[in-house]
């Protein structure tokens, strides 16, 4: 019984927001401003079921699964560099904030230097050293030059680079087509979920 | 002729099969693996020894038939022994995590049959765990970092000291003269948006540069510019940019703070807020420059049809065909980049940007001599002579990362 | 008013109408087309049929509601796939809002095969057969972590088992102890995974992603960072065909295809109008 | 003070990332996972960010009776009935996600239809742009428009019925030109991402803080 009332608090959500296409109305209204309260809850029952509960409550303060006392204590840091992050509610220190916020962009920012060269140049690089022996990798390797050409900005574009970066228009333009068919059938394959979701679970009730 | 084939094939289909038949075991056997060894894990901190070994006859990929491998080991040749893993069978190696750097351990690989019966080889050893200062297997990344970080700190310091950098002209950014132009024309406001785009966002940044830009001309028209934003640290960013822009000019009496306005961090919310204003004010001229999602289709198609003059620009990959699509001028992603440098003149932007150009160049270079170099090694090869193929592979294999 | 007049001045509402009903009407009436199965989805098909029995799989929901209908097919595939060749399979996710997914996912399928159990040692058992990790925040540096301990990061499962009560986790420690990763994405999450475990340590990744983020993923694919790729809707219909087990994939194809269709006819029928009228305003 | 310390963090987090990097000697390599643990435990944080924003302008429109307050009460009303469920569930099944908990409830016939059909709704969107917006303008658009329709059609079961060779045609445009173009691209983002992280770890890049 539950779960047919739930279908059908769903499929009225559904239908009110796709009164949307028709126009802008308070249906539609309605259902926004409901899933923007609903997703503000989910996001402080996981940051406390998902983060503070198991990453610091359990280790530090109940000290379960730690054997060493300074790996307990020690996550006094970044329970407290996370309480600063709060400190963006409270105008009057919210510059204390940044403080956390630096953790973060150090810790993410030292990542990314050594992980694009590891993760995308060094094997992207790999893969297109190859030999000419096929049209498939003439095309290849003249595509990734000439799109690097395309984004070469300190020589004047003329002659030589001129025509490599016109092909490399031509490569780009190919790519963003193909991501545009990609991203349509995506979209279509959503619209496809919800009305297969009304016709499958929600009508088939009333038989 | 034909049955002659024929038999001597047979034959040799029958010595094949012999060949293949294992040696006649009787059933229920458990041999041990071969070959088992024990050594420190490289390019680690010491907490890790590698143990491999060779199947065991009975491990032919039956899970029915054979359990798996038991790695027991022991701080003595003589024992006490303890589990430290166990592995599925067809697997030959095993990492042991359960060790001490400096520690001497002994190990023995047990094959384990489905009824817990076990044949063990071994013990070998000793292994040592060991840490290591430097790990060798990344060397490449070591030095694509030093070289990229000196060819970018080497140009900023270049820029900073007012050496003039050379960045070639940029198409859309023309369009920004007279797309505000156009508007002024018309009488109409100008519409700016940085999509969703936090201020770390690289992109958000340069967006920022070209707003200033939009914003100088704005003021000497006295063209009305709206910017609704979508993250309320950037909109307190581009009220101090605006700002400061119109007083550029000698117009700091134009600016309205309300224009430049914060609707909702929601994604729909905000593109139903944009449309929103986009069909009520009917605005001459729109900017879509920062990182846009989905909300980038939704917002432009509506521009598109008041018919304004659209000039967008993103390093967001997925919505770049959209704004091709929909808007009059797009700056595809780096090329926006160079865009607010083209126009700020920001050494920090401008040196990196010449830092990572000459690094293109080295990689434009460096395919097309390996592509030349691939081609004649697979020639030679076909030749007869492998030599060049073998270096050519050599290359390669140095940009290998694990 | 003239036709091609009519027909640039086309009211949205009506695009909309034919769209639904292009969408609707192969679904009420369960229409079906064969799936033809492309190169990189036999390949990531092939990566996990290729395995030893009993290795060990970890699949990452990276995805949430708005491409559920996508990427869930995909998952419940893939667990099929695994629970049938009895592969372990470890359960973690880093978008918040799609975890759920992930345990609706687990709890379907295993209850597909204990349906057709008859011993304990058929069926598929918690702890022993499958485990659900949780969240945590951190992408990147949660990826590198994980790959020298995962009790760094996640002490217990979602429901607070120590991961070392689990049998299937005592021996899972990093990324050495994984066999292959299936990361279902809808965002940067796939890229990250590729780039700070695959890159980093070696970890045998294949993607299943929406339709947005597949065209970016063929580059890793190329250069053989990751073993296969199973992009979009159709991605998970050709998924479900080398499973043989039928799904909401294969069932949407249909829509799917008189949807692109229309949609064409919409693009050509607005460039006619375009030109038409182009040629007219140039006298 | 308000802006060293913060670029004086960012600095040491960041140098250590990159030494760690290459060297696995202690104390490094323990050093790089109580980092990446640190991260992982204060980003969590950031979710909680704009809930309080959130809230407080929502309960401001509902006390003033502001334009639009009932709105604000159903968003309020959201968050409580969620917020609700959510602790019902951890106490009672000690686990948010438990396939039987009011949390899952709420999660499956709320927000589910909520989100999927806002993203559903791009589905019209797109078929109305397609139409209005693409047009085969200039030589870039015609060349977008012309690979955008061999790849609709050959990635549905359709594209084969009508001409047996179009899936094929639409492989080879992902495989080749397509991901060259791709290739080439993201080296570039990943120089751009790469110069970007070291002027934030030298401390020339402090947008962040602002």
């Amino acid at each position: 019984m539950t779960s047919v009332i739930g279908t059908w608090i769903a499929a009225g959500l559904t239908l009110a927001i796709f009164s949307f296409l028709y126009r802008d109305n308070p249906a539609y209204k309605f259902a926004e401003h409901l899933y923007v309260g609903v997703s503000a809850a989910f996001a402080v029952l996981y940051t406390w079921a998902f983060d503070i509960w198991p990453m610091l409550v359990e280790p530090m303060i109940l000290g379960r699964g730690v054997a060493d006392p300074v790996d307990r204590w020690i996550l006094i840091v970044p329970a407290c560099f996370g309480l600063l992050m709060l400190a963006r509610w409270i105008p009057r220190v919210a510059w204390l904030s940044r403080w956390a916020i630096s953790l973060t962009v150090g810790i993410a920012a030292g990542l990314g230097i050594t992980g694009q060269i590891q993760g995308i140049l060094l094997p992207q690089i790999r893969g297109t050293l190859l030999p000419m022996n096929s049209i498939d990798n003439i095309i290849l390797v003249v595509g990734v030059i000439t799109t690097l050409v395309y984004f070469y900005f300190s020589v004047e574009h003329k002659g030589l680079v001129k025509a490599g970066a016109r092909i490399g228009v031509v490569f780009i333009m190919a790519s963003f087509g193909a991501s545009f068919g990609y991203t349509v059938m995506a979209r279509i394959s959503l619209l496809i979920g919800r009305l297969n979701f009304l016709v499958t679970d929600w009508l088939h009730l009333f038989r | 002729m034909k049955r002659l084939m024929a038999s001597l094939l047979l034959i040799a289909w029958w010595q094949a099969a012999a060949a293949q038949e294992p040696a006649p075991v009787a059933p229920g056997t458990l041999e041990p693996p071969g070959m088992v060894t024990a050594v420190d894990a490289p390019n680690d901190e010491g907490q890790a020894v590698n143990v491999s070994w060779e199947r065991s006859p009975q491990d032919a990929g039956d899970a029915t038939a054979f359990k798996g491998y038991r790695i027991d080991r022991a701080p003595d040749r003589a024992g006490p022994w303890t589990e430290a893993g166990f592995v599925i069978g067809g697997k030959t190696q095993f990492q042991d995590t359960g060790v001490r750097a400096g520690q001497t351990y002994f190990y023995r690989v047990a094959a384990v049959a489905p009824d817990d019966r076990a044949a063990e080889a071994g013990p070998v050893g000793p292994a040592v765990p060991r840490a290591q200062w430097f790990n060798t297997s990344r060397v490449n990344v070591l030095v694509f970092t030093g070289l990229l970080s000196f060819l970018i700190i080497w140009y900023i310091e270049r820029a900073k000291r007012g050496e003039p950098l050379y960045i070639r002209k940029i198409q859309g950014l023309d369009a920004i003269d007279d797309a505000v132009g156009r508007a002024t024309e018309m009488g109409k406001p100008i519409l700016y948006s940085f999509g969703l785009g936090e201020i770390r966002d690289i992109v958000t940044v340069a967006s920022l540069a070209i707003l200033r830009q939009v914003a100088v001309r704005c003021a000497e028209h006295g063209t009305e510019l709206l910017v609704p934003n979508w993250d309320p640290i950037v909109m307190a960013a581009a009220q101090e940019t605006v700002q400061q822009a119109y007083a550029e000019p000698g117009r700091p009496d134009l600016y309205k703070e309300g224009n430049i306005s914060f609707l909702t961090t929601d994604q729909f919310g905000y593109a139903a807020g944009v449309d929103g204003m986009i069909v009520r004010q009917k605005p001459g001229a729109i900017f879509f420059l920062g990182y846009f999602y989905a909300e980038a289709l939704i917002m432009s198609e509506t521009g598109h049809s008041v018919g304004a003059i659209q000039i967008a620009g993103t390093t967001a990959i997925t919505q770049l065909p959209f704004f091709i699509a929909s808007c009059d001028y797009t700056l595809i992603g780096e090329e926006m980049l160079a865009a607010s440098c083209y126009i700020k003149r920001d050494p920090q932007l401008l040196g990196s940007l010449k830092g990572e150009d000459l690094f293109k160049a080295a990689l434009i270079l460096g395919f097309a001599a390996m592509a030349v170099m691939g081609t004649a090694s697979v020639i030679l090869d076909n030749g007869g002579s492998p030599g060049l193929l073998r270096v050519f592979r050599a290359i390669g294999e140095w940009f290998a990362t694990v | 008013m003239n036709f091609f007049e009519k027909l640039v001045s086309l009211d949205r509402r009506f695009i909309y109408l034919s769209l639904g009903l292009a969408v609707i009407i192969p679904i009420v009436f369960k229409l079906v087309l064969p799936v033809r199965v492309s190169e990189p989805v036999r390949a990531a098909y092939e990566s996990i049929e290729r395995l030893t029995e009993g290795s060990t799989i970890m699949v990452s929901i990276d995805y949430d509601a708005s491409s559920e209908p996508e990427l869930q097919p995909m998952l419940l595939s893939v667990l099929r796939q695994c629970f049938a060749k009895r592969h372990k399979v470890v359960l973690l996710g880093q978008w918040p809002l799609g975890l759920p997914f992930g345990e609706i996912g687990l709890n379907a399928v295993s209850g597909e095969f204990n349906a057709r159990a008859s011993s304990n040692a058929d069926s598929i058992v918690y702890g022993r057969d499958y485990v659900n990790l949780g969240y945590r925040p951190g992408y990147r540096a949660l990826m590198v972590g994980l790959g020298r301990e995962f009790r760094d990061f996640f002490a217990a499962d979602y429901r607070g088992t120590p991961l070392d009560n689990l049998p299937l986790m005592r021996g899972v420690h990093n990324y050495n102890n994984i066999d292959l990763l299936v990361g279902l994405e809808a965002g940067q999450a796939g890229d990250e995974w590729i780039q700070y475990a695959g890159a980093r340590y070696g970890l045998n990744i294949v993607i299943g992603s929406t339709g947005v983020v597949a065209p970016d993923m063929f580059h890793y694919l190329q250069a053989k960072q990751i073993k296969g790729l199973v992009g979009g809707l159709q991605g998970a219909a050709e998924y479900e065909t080398l499973v043989k087990h039928p799904g909401t994939g294969t069932a949407g194809m249909v829509a799917q295809s008189t949807a692109h269709v229309l949609l064409l006819v919409f693009i050509i029928l607005g460039n006619i109008a375009y030109f038409v009228m182009k040629g007219r305003k140039q006298p | 003070m308000k802006k060293e310390i913060p670029l004086l963090i960012t600095f040491l987090t960041g140098v250590i990332i990159v030494v760690t990097f290459f060297i696995p000697h202690q104390p490094f390599g323990g050093m790089q996972q109580r980092l990446l643990i640190w991260y992982s435990i204060v980003l969590g944080f950031t979710l909680l960010l704009g809930v309080d924003n959130l809230l407080r302008g929502n309960i401001r429109r509902m006390a003033r009776r502001q334009a639009g307050w009932g709105y604000a009460a159903v968003l309020m009303a959201g968050f409580v009935i969620c917020f609700v469920a959510g602790v019902v569930s951890l106490a009672r099944h000690n686990s948010l996600i438990a396939l039987n908990g009011p949390f899952m409830y709420v999660y499956t016939y709320m927000i589910v239809p909520l989100q999927a059909t806002m993203f559903a709704l791009l589905a019209f969107f797109i078929a109305s742009a397609a139409y209005r917006a693409f047009r085969a303008r200039t030589l870039e658009a015609t060349l977008l428009l012309i690979t955008a329709a061999i790849v609709m059609l050959g990635r549905v079961p359709v594209g084969a019925e009508l001409w047996d060779k179009l899936p094929q045609i639409q492989d080879w445009i992902m495989e080749v030109p397509q991901m060259a173009a791709k290739r080439g691209i993201f080296i570039g983002i990943a120089l751009g991402t790469i110069a970007m992280s070291l002027r934030v770890i030298l401390g020339l890049e402090r947008t962040y803080l602002s």
